[in-house]
């Protein structure tokens, strides 16, 4: 009998339930099409640490590794040696450099991501007031163009009465992060709302808010995990956040990587790919010398719906 | 009878006998569980993952540890050195990339030199409280020099060719990087255990009190073990790099635990006096076949350095309860010959 | 109320038989009886190593014997750690300063029997006042709230005294407790324990001071090599007869005759100064001559050495060696240039206890055994060889370590090391401190034949005996100063000792 | 008994008192960074600082009672994160949900009411498990003769790996703590935060102890001089086991204190915090070679750490740079050991001087 097709996961961190939800999303594809997997993170969030890893994957002789990048331009190297015993090789939800990859899957447009948020809190707050962003590290890749977008969203006149004070830097550490929303909210008095694209950041600054007594006073949205903010949900701290499905996140990655083992797709622009109960998914220029395609929009989480996904992921 | 269990502590107390064992006992066992992965060869290319970069790191804290004395900015001395090298190359736009490594390692000699210069000036101070301050400092100024940004656009043979290639010997695929750490161990082995200067630095460790009253010169054998010991970091940095292919100001973070814990695995002990050049080498081997076949069974990132700290503490723990166990034979036996 | 020697058994409040406590590799007790009577003062001596101090620490449940029995007021107690032996109401003083420097005076006098209040807290104030209490009954105006670490080592004794006194012990013992005490200061403990004694504590005093021995002891035992020598009562001994169980042999040909001439000035000290050790000390040193330095424990003579030599840096002076003008930063400098220091402590500042003789004797020269440029293993053995030989050091080879040799042949080792290297000038801090006679004697001799050689020699010492007839001259120091510089025809005990004792201080005595 | 002597004595004491130093440095400190961001000096903003600190000093001055008896561990945050996990399991575990009505600006409301194993008890378990953890350390280091940083270098691998190992991956959030737990750090009671009170607590139980009672006292005897305490009967093991088991047992408490304020436990958590903790000894005064420091000195040492922090995030705020921050903090720590070093030389200079000769 053929062998089965293999394929490694690596993901940023171990223990982190977003991409224990991602692996669910292997798992629900590996029982549709009948692949194996392994996955593996390290403990620390490193770079050193994924390289191990994928290290370990090409000892193994995976067909494919699917990555989320702790570091986009630090795994290339060893992602060309494996690209060069022919494995195949696909970004998701936190990039490789192109010359990295074979193909990239962004879990949502990125130009979206930054506006949703933006037109989030700028309802929120009712079109006027200053805002500040928490964002994870002044490093992470993903944080700094989702923020650049979101820049560019504010010059739009209709955001004209908002004013974007100042970006900090809660290096996804919660204590860190609940500090530096301690901050804004001394040294920023007339702070109306908050964006922070991170999910360690987001649930920080929601602690943070509503131990200040500012639940509601001052608006919070960003992108965070259902699971670690729905008592924030619930209780209005956070009226609405985005985040989008790591499940089908996982699962558009795997059916991708199985494609493109199986040869039915390159990873060139303009190719298609079945992705199971996920309908097709078109293949696209990404702009920075590889491809890419994404999953969905992000989700809207309110008050209203979180009682749902709070025990999904 | 009473003869072997005596000679069997005293041959389990050369920590690389106790090691060489453990290194083909772990072998062995993961051979079994995993026959067609957890080769010989593939180990020997895991190697370059798992030695080559702590491996120089572990030799300069080696030297450090051999005074007693312990660093723990080493890998926040790697990560300024390297973003020197990365910086100063701009891939390619600025000094040539010999220059560029000739800056990274001056810069780990002045990080190394730093330390030792602040170990030397306030004695009152332990070098772990020193170097707790310099970590952050380094790394620090390597975030102000890097911001958010990561340096790369090596040179192709340093990226690639150094950091993933092979040579083809006796049949197997060796590393160039695990040469490079094999060809500098004899060299390394030599000073340390067979020149005059390695030798003042081990009496230094065991007493130096005693060693400056016989003439060394204890500060400048702390410095120059300090200085070296950011040199050997800035080379681990070097490999490092060569690896991921790029720099950033969080590159190899906590790896100065890594060193400390190879180190004194290979019998190096925090108190000074102590350490060897063939026992750090086992302890590299020893945790490469270690976590490289924990990786391939477990694919767990925790349970791996769970098993790490067991080895560590059972490895220092083992022989000490022996010991123990040999002192309270000795006085029991002289016990014995006095009743009779 | 004593009658004869015959003692009857509920007259002993002590009885000690076939004590034997076993060190590894070393015998430090071997079958030793000891009887202490109520009320008395029974002094303990033997010369260095014979196993005094062992003897104290197995009283006091610090060692455990490996046989014998210690009856207490007629019953067995078996010592199983120091509690037990201070609730039996033995207190002890012991040799080498058992002190916490970093605690305050009161809290090391109460360590371990502190004053508490109920519901068992410290309670400070009663701390404080009983500690300023005791001290002054010693006649001492020790601050009880200064830090220990920052006393001199006479103030720190006396506050061990204190702390041995705090418990009302009904046995005292004390190891060597006049050792750094000035006149009056011995005089003050001598009535205290007079007084003590009165009250019908017992008290076991050690000392290797005759005076101490003859005005306060009722009867004396002699240890010797670990074992059990006799006992005496002490208007039946004398020092000489003694000195002769305490070594063994007869004395008369213990020191070498020295027959070296004095040559060419080689060292010269000047106004030597350093803050808060030392102060106007100068003498100078010339080719093979002895030149004692000798005062009191505390005097500041090691400080005086180490400044010299590069140790530590002196604050004010100049330091003349062989003609020019030297100021070392280290030892190492100073031994480069032809002067040697032989420390005081051969254990922390002489040796490199786990390494073998001849890698310890080889160490100050390194660099004279390489070849092509490492290290020549036949040549590190050769010298090795070459100081066993040379200094008759007892060993089975040059592989040895020097934690497995007896003290004096430590001390030989320590001499061997500076013997490899090329000084003219040897500078001996404390030379025959802790060794047994043999190696003494051996010492000695060797320091006869270097001084012959033309060497330069400036020895340490605290024993009378030694400087009288070692030394061609001796600087006697107190307090930090040079007290006054005597030749060898004006050598006499009193003249020494005067010259020695600290001038009362004002402050010292109780207002 | 002259009055002449001691005067300059007392004085001196008064001088070197490190921690009337410490204080004007904080104070001196507060200035500054509040100088450039007036929202710094705010009251508000202190007592969040002091808030924010209570942990580092529960954890600082566990650290202390180890450093004086000569020993050090690094395990701490490893230990923190095995207790909070270990109780916060059995929360998640017994979690009750119930919807109830209550009153909110006088109108009821409906509202969900979380409740599960009490407090008290799951606060026992986390200390309980600290405690354990800081036993293990030691016995390794007390009876196996394993050295200090060795041994807790290696449990602080094993313990994160059981943090992991007992939690299969999933971390402990909000939705999964009782209402108990979450306002647990959160009541203000006379106007000050709760962790204050507990850590001030913590603070007088075991200023009480190390100052006052036998065995506290032993803590110093055993760092300033083994060897003696050894003779005078001291169980210098057991004083280093006692040591290690107090910083367990704090770290326990600690772990959940950082838990309640996080509002989540994950598998690494706190990880690298011990180094704060030691600096905060550090600059308060200890020792690392042991016998040597004061509580109140690592209350400030603590503080101190908090104020460069916070003072660090809020300098940013007013547009200093991100990526100079890291290196001003470990500047102005290395500034801070130094200076402590040279106020401590100038009083043994004076010390020496004013011997009499
Ligand atoms: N803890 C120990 N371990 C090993 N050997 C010891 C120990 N304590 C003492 N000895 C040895 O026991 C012997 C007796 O020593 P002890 O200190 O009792 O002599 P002493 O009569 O007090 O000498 P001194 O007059 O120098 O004080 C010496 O050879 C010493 O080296
Ligand atoms: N006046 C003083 N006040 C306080 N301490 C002093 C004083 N003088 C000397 N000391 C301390 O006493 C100690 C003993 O000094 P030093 O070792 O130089 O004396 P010594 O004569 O060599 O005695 P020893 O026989 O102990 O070697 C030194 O550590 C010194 O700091
Ligand atoms: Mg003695
Ligand atoms: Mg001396």
């Amino acid at each position: 009998a053929e062998e089965p097709i293999k394929i490694g996961v690596v993901y940023k961190q171990t223990g982190n339930p977003f991409f224990e939800a991602a692996v669910r999303g292997f798992e629900e594809a590996s029982q549709e099409l009948g692949f194996e997997f392994i996955h593996n993170g390290p403990a620390d969030s490193s770079n050193e640490g994924q390289i191990q890893i994928i290290e370990g994957f090409i000892q193994q002789e995976v067909d494919a590794i699917a990555i989320s990048a702790n570091d986009a331009a630090g795994v290339v190297s060893v992602l060309q040696t494996a690209m060069d015993k022919g494995i195949k090789v696909i970004s998701w939800d936190s990039k490789v450099l192109a010359e990295g990859r074979n193909l990239n899957i962004d879990p949502s447009v990125a130009q979206n991501i930054g506006r949703v948020q933006v037109e989030e809190i700028a309802a929120q707050i009712g079109g006027e007031g200053q805002i500040a962003v928490l964002s994870a590290a002044a490093t992470h890749d993903n944080q700094n163009t989702w923020i650049k977008y979101m820049k560019e969203e504010l010059e739009k006149p209709e955001y004209d009465k908002i004013e974007l004070v100042t970006v900090v830097y809660g290096d996804d550490l919660t204590d860190k992060s609940y500090q530096e929303m301690q901050g804004l909210i001394n040294s920023y008095p007339d702070l109306k709302g908050v964006i922070s694209p991170t999910t360690v950041g987001v649930a920080a600054a929601a602690v943070a808010i509503k131990d200040a007594g500012l639940s509601g006073k001052i608006k919070l949205t960003g992108l965070g995990l259902p699971s670690e903010m729905a008592d924030f949900l619930a209780d209005r701290t956070c009226e609405g956040m985005y985040l989008w499905n790591p499940i089908d996140l996982g699962y558009v990655a795997a059916y991708a990587s199985v494609a493109m083992v199986k040869g039915e797709i390159t990873g060139a622009a303009g190719e298609s790919f079945e992705a199971g109960h996920l309908g097709v998914r078109e293949i696209s220029d990404a702009g920075d010398g590889g491809t890419f395609t994404i999953v969905g929009d992000p989700f809207r989480f309110t008050p209203e719906n979180i009682e749902e996904w709070k025990n999904v992921y | 009878m009473a003869s072997v269990t005596g000679k069997l502590p005293a041959f389990l107390r050369r920590r690389e006998w106790l090691l060489a064992i453990l290194v083909l006992l772990t072998y062995f066992l993961f051979n079994a569980q995993r026959p067609d992965n957890y080769t010989f060869p593939k180990l020997l290319n895991q190697t370059r993952v798992y030695m080559v970069d702590v491996g120089f790191m572990a030799l300069g804290m080696l030297l450090v540890l051999i005074l007693g004395d312990i660093d723990i900015s080493v890998a926040a001395t790697a990560a300024l050195s390297a973003t020197v090298m990365g910086v100063s190359y701009r891939g390619g736009e600025g000094l040539p990339f010999w220059a560029a490594v000739l800056l990274m390692l001056l810069t780990g000699l002045a990080c190394g030199l730093f330390n030792g210069l602040l170990v030397i000036r306030f004695k009152e101070l332990f070098p772990m409280i020193i170097t707790l301050s310099t970590l952050t400092l380094y790394r620090g100024i390597a975030y102000i020099i890097l911001k958010d940004q990561s340096a790369g656009s090596f040179p192709a043979w340093y990226a690639k060719d150094l950091g993933y290639g092979s040579l083809p010997l006796m049949g197997l695929e060796v590393p160039i990087m695990l040469l490079c750490l094999l060809a500098v161990l004899p060299f390394y082995y030599l000073w340390l255990h067979r020149t005059a200067s390695g030798r003042r630095l081990f009496a230094a460790g065991t007493n130096l009190t005693a060693s400056r009253y016989s003439g060394l010169h204890t500060d400048r054998i702390k410095l120059t073990a300090f200085a070296m010991n950011g040199l050997f970091a800035a080379i681990g940095g070097f490999f490092l790099t060569s690896r991921t292919g790029s720099v950033k100001y969080t590159i190899g973070t906590g790896f100065e635990m890594q060193a400390i814990a190879v180190a004194v695995l290979g019998g190096a002990s925090t108190s000074g006096g102590r350490g060897s050049v063939a026992g750090l080498l086992l302890a590299l081997v020893l945790l490469t076949a270690l976590k490289n076949g924990l990786m391939l069974l477990y694919n767990d990132a925790f349970i791996l350095n769970l098993s790490v700290g067991l080895l560590l503490i059972l490895v220092v723990l083992i022989p000490n309860l022996f010991q123990a166990l040999a002192d309270r034979r000795r006085i029991l036996r002289q016990r014995m010959q006095l009743a009779k | 109320m004593q009658e004869g020697h015959q003692t009857a058994r509920e007259d002993l409040i002590l009885e000690i038989s076939h004590v034997t406590k076993i060190f590894p590799g070393v015998r430090a007790l071997d079958d030793v009886g000891f009887t202490l009577r109520r009320g008395e003062i029974h002094a303990l001596i033997g010369e260095n190593g014979a196993g005094k101090s062992t003897f104290i620490k197995v009283l006091t449940g610090v060692h455990q014997p490996d046989s014998g029995t210690i009856l207490l007021n007629g019953q067995q107690v078996r010592m199983t750690d120091p509690l037990v032996a201070r609730r039996l109401g033995i207190a002890a003083i012991y040799q080498h300063l058992a002190a916490y420097p970093h605690l305050s005076v009161a809290e090391n006098i109460f360590m371990g029997n502190e004053q508490l209040r109920p519901p068992g807290f410290i309670s400070w104030r009663n701390t404080r006042r009983r500690a300023a209490r005791l001290l002054q009954s010693l006649g001492s105006s020790i601050d009880p709230a200064a830090q220990m670490g920052e006393l001199s080592v006479a103030q720190q004794q006396i506050v061990e005294i204190a702390k041995a006194l705090s418990q009302d012990a009904s046995v005292l013992i004390m190891d060597e407790p006049t050792a750094a005490l000035s006149l009056t200061e011995s005089e003050e403990l001598y009535s205290i324990v007079r007084g003590l004694k009165a009250k019908g504590t017992s008290v076991i005093l050690i000392s290797h001071r005759f005076e101490d021995i003859f005005s306060l002891a009722d009867r004396v035992t002699v240890l010797r090599d670990a074992r059990y020598i006799g006992t005496w009562d002490i208007d039946e001994a004398d020092s000489a007869l003694l000195v002769n169980h305490m070594v063994g042999r007869s004395i008369d040909r213990f020191f070498p005759q020295k027959t070296a001439d004095i040559g060419e000035e080689l060292l010269k000290v000047s106004g030597l100064g350093r803050t808060g050790f030392f102060q106007d000390v100068s003498f100078s040193l010339h080719a093979g001559e002895i030149l004692g330095l000798t005062g009191l424990v505390g005097a500041g003579r090691t400080e005086v050495v180490e400044a010299i030599t590069g140790v530590t840096r002196p604050d004010y002076g100049t330091i003349t060696l062989m003609g020019q003008q030297v100021r070392f930063t280290r030892p190492g400098e100073a031994l480069g240039r032809g002067l040697a220091l032989m420390p005081e402590d051969r254990q922390k500042q002489g040796l490199l206890l786990p390494w073998s003789i001849r890698d310890n004797v080889s160490l100050p020269m390194l660099d004279s055994c390489r070849k092509h440029r490492l290290l020549s293993q036949a040549h590190i053995n050769r010298m090795g060889s070459h100081a066993i030989e040379q200094l008759a050091i007892k060993a089975r080879s040059g592989l040895d370590t020097a934690d497995s040799l007896s003290g004096g042949n430590q001390q030989k080792v320590v001499l061997g090391k500076l013997l490899s290297s090329s000084a003219r000038v040897m500078v001996m801090d404390e030379p025959t401190k802790g060794v047994d006679v043999g190696s003494k004697a051996a010492i000695y001799q060797i320091m006869c034949d270097l001084a012959a050689q033309g060497f330069g020699i400036l020895m340490v010492s605290s024993e009378m005996p030694e400087v009288m007839a070692m030394c061609d001259r001796a600087v006697i120091m107190r307090q930090g100063r040079v007290s006054t510089i005597l030749d060898r025809a004006d050598f006499t005990p009193e003249g020494i000792l005067r010259a020695s004792m600290p001038l009362e201080r004002k402050e010292e005595t109780p207002a | 008994m002259s009055t002449r002597q001691f005067k300059p004595l007392r004085l001196g004491r008064l001088l070197r008192n490190r921690e009337l130093g410490l204080t004007l440095v904080l104070l001196a400190l507060i200035g500054l960074i509040g100088l450039r961001n007036p929202a710094f000096a705010t009251p508000g903003n202190l007592q969040f600082i002091l808030g924010d600190t209570s942990i580092l000093i529960v954890l600082a001055l566990g650290m202390m009672c180890v450093l004086l008896v000569g020993s050090i561990d690094i395990s701490v945050p490893a230990v923190m994160a095995l207790s909070a996990m270990t109780a916060g399991i059995v929360m998640k575990n017994n979690l009750v949900q119930a919807d109830t009505q209550v009153l909110v600006d006088g109108a009821l409301t409906a509202a969900t009411v979380k409740t599960s194993t009490p407090l008290p008890l799951l606060l026992l378990l986390a200390a309980g498990v600290g405690a354990a953890c800081g036993l293990l350390n030691g016995l390794l280091i007390a009876y196996g003769r394993v050295l200090p940083i060795v041994a807790t270098l290696g449990s602080q691998y094993i313990l994160y790996g059981l943090s992991h190992l007992i939690s299969g991956g999933q971390a402990i959030y909000r939705k999964d703590m009782s209402d108990a737990f979450i306002q647990f750090t959160r009541g203000n009671v006379l106007g000050f935060n709760s962790k204050v009170l507990i850590m001030l607590a913590a603070f007088l139980v075991l200023m009480a102890f190390i100052n006052y009672t036998r065995y506290g006292r032993r803590l110093y005897a055993v760092g300033s001089n083994a060897e003696a305490a050894r003779m005078s009967g001291i169980n210098t093991r057991a004083v280093t086991l006692s040591a290690h088991t107090i910083m367990g047992l704090l770290a326990g408490l600690a772990g959940m204190l950082y838990a309640s304020h996080d509002n989540k436990v994950t598998q690494d958590m706190a990880m690298g915090y011990e180094m704060y903790v030691i600096a905060a000894c550090v600059i308060g005064g200890v020792s690392v070679t042991g016998g040597v420091g004061k509580i109140t000195g690592v209350a400030l040492g603590a503080l101190t750490i908090g104020v460069i922090n916070n003072g660090l995030t809020m300098l940013r705020l007013t547009g200093n740079s991100e990526f100079w921050k890291k290196a001003i903090q470990g500047a102005v720590i290395l500034i801070a050991i130094i200076t402590n070093v040279y106020i401590k030389r100038a009083h043994e200079r004076r010390v020496l001087r004013e011997r009499r000769l």
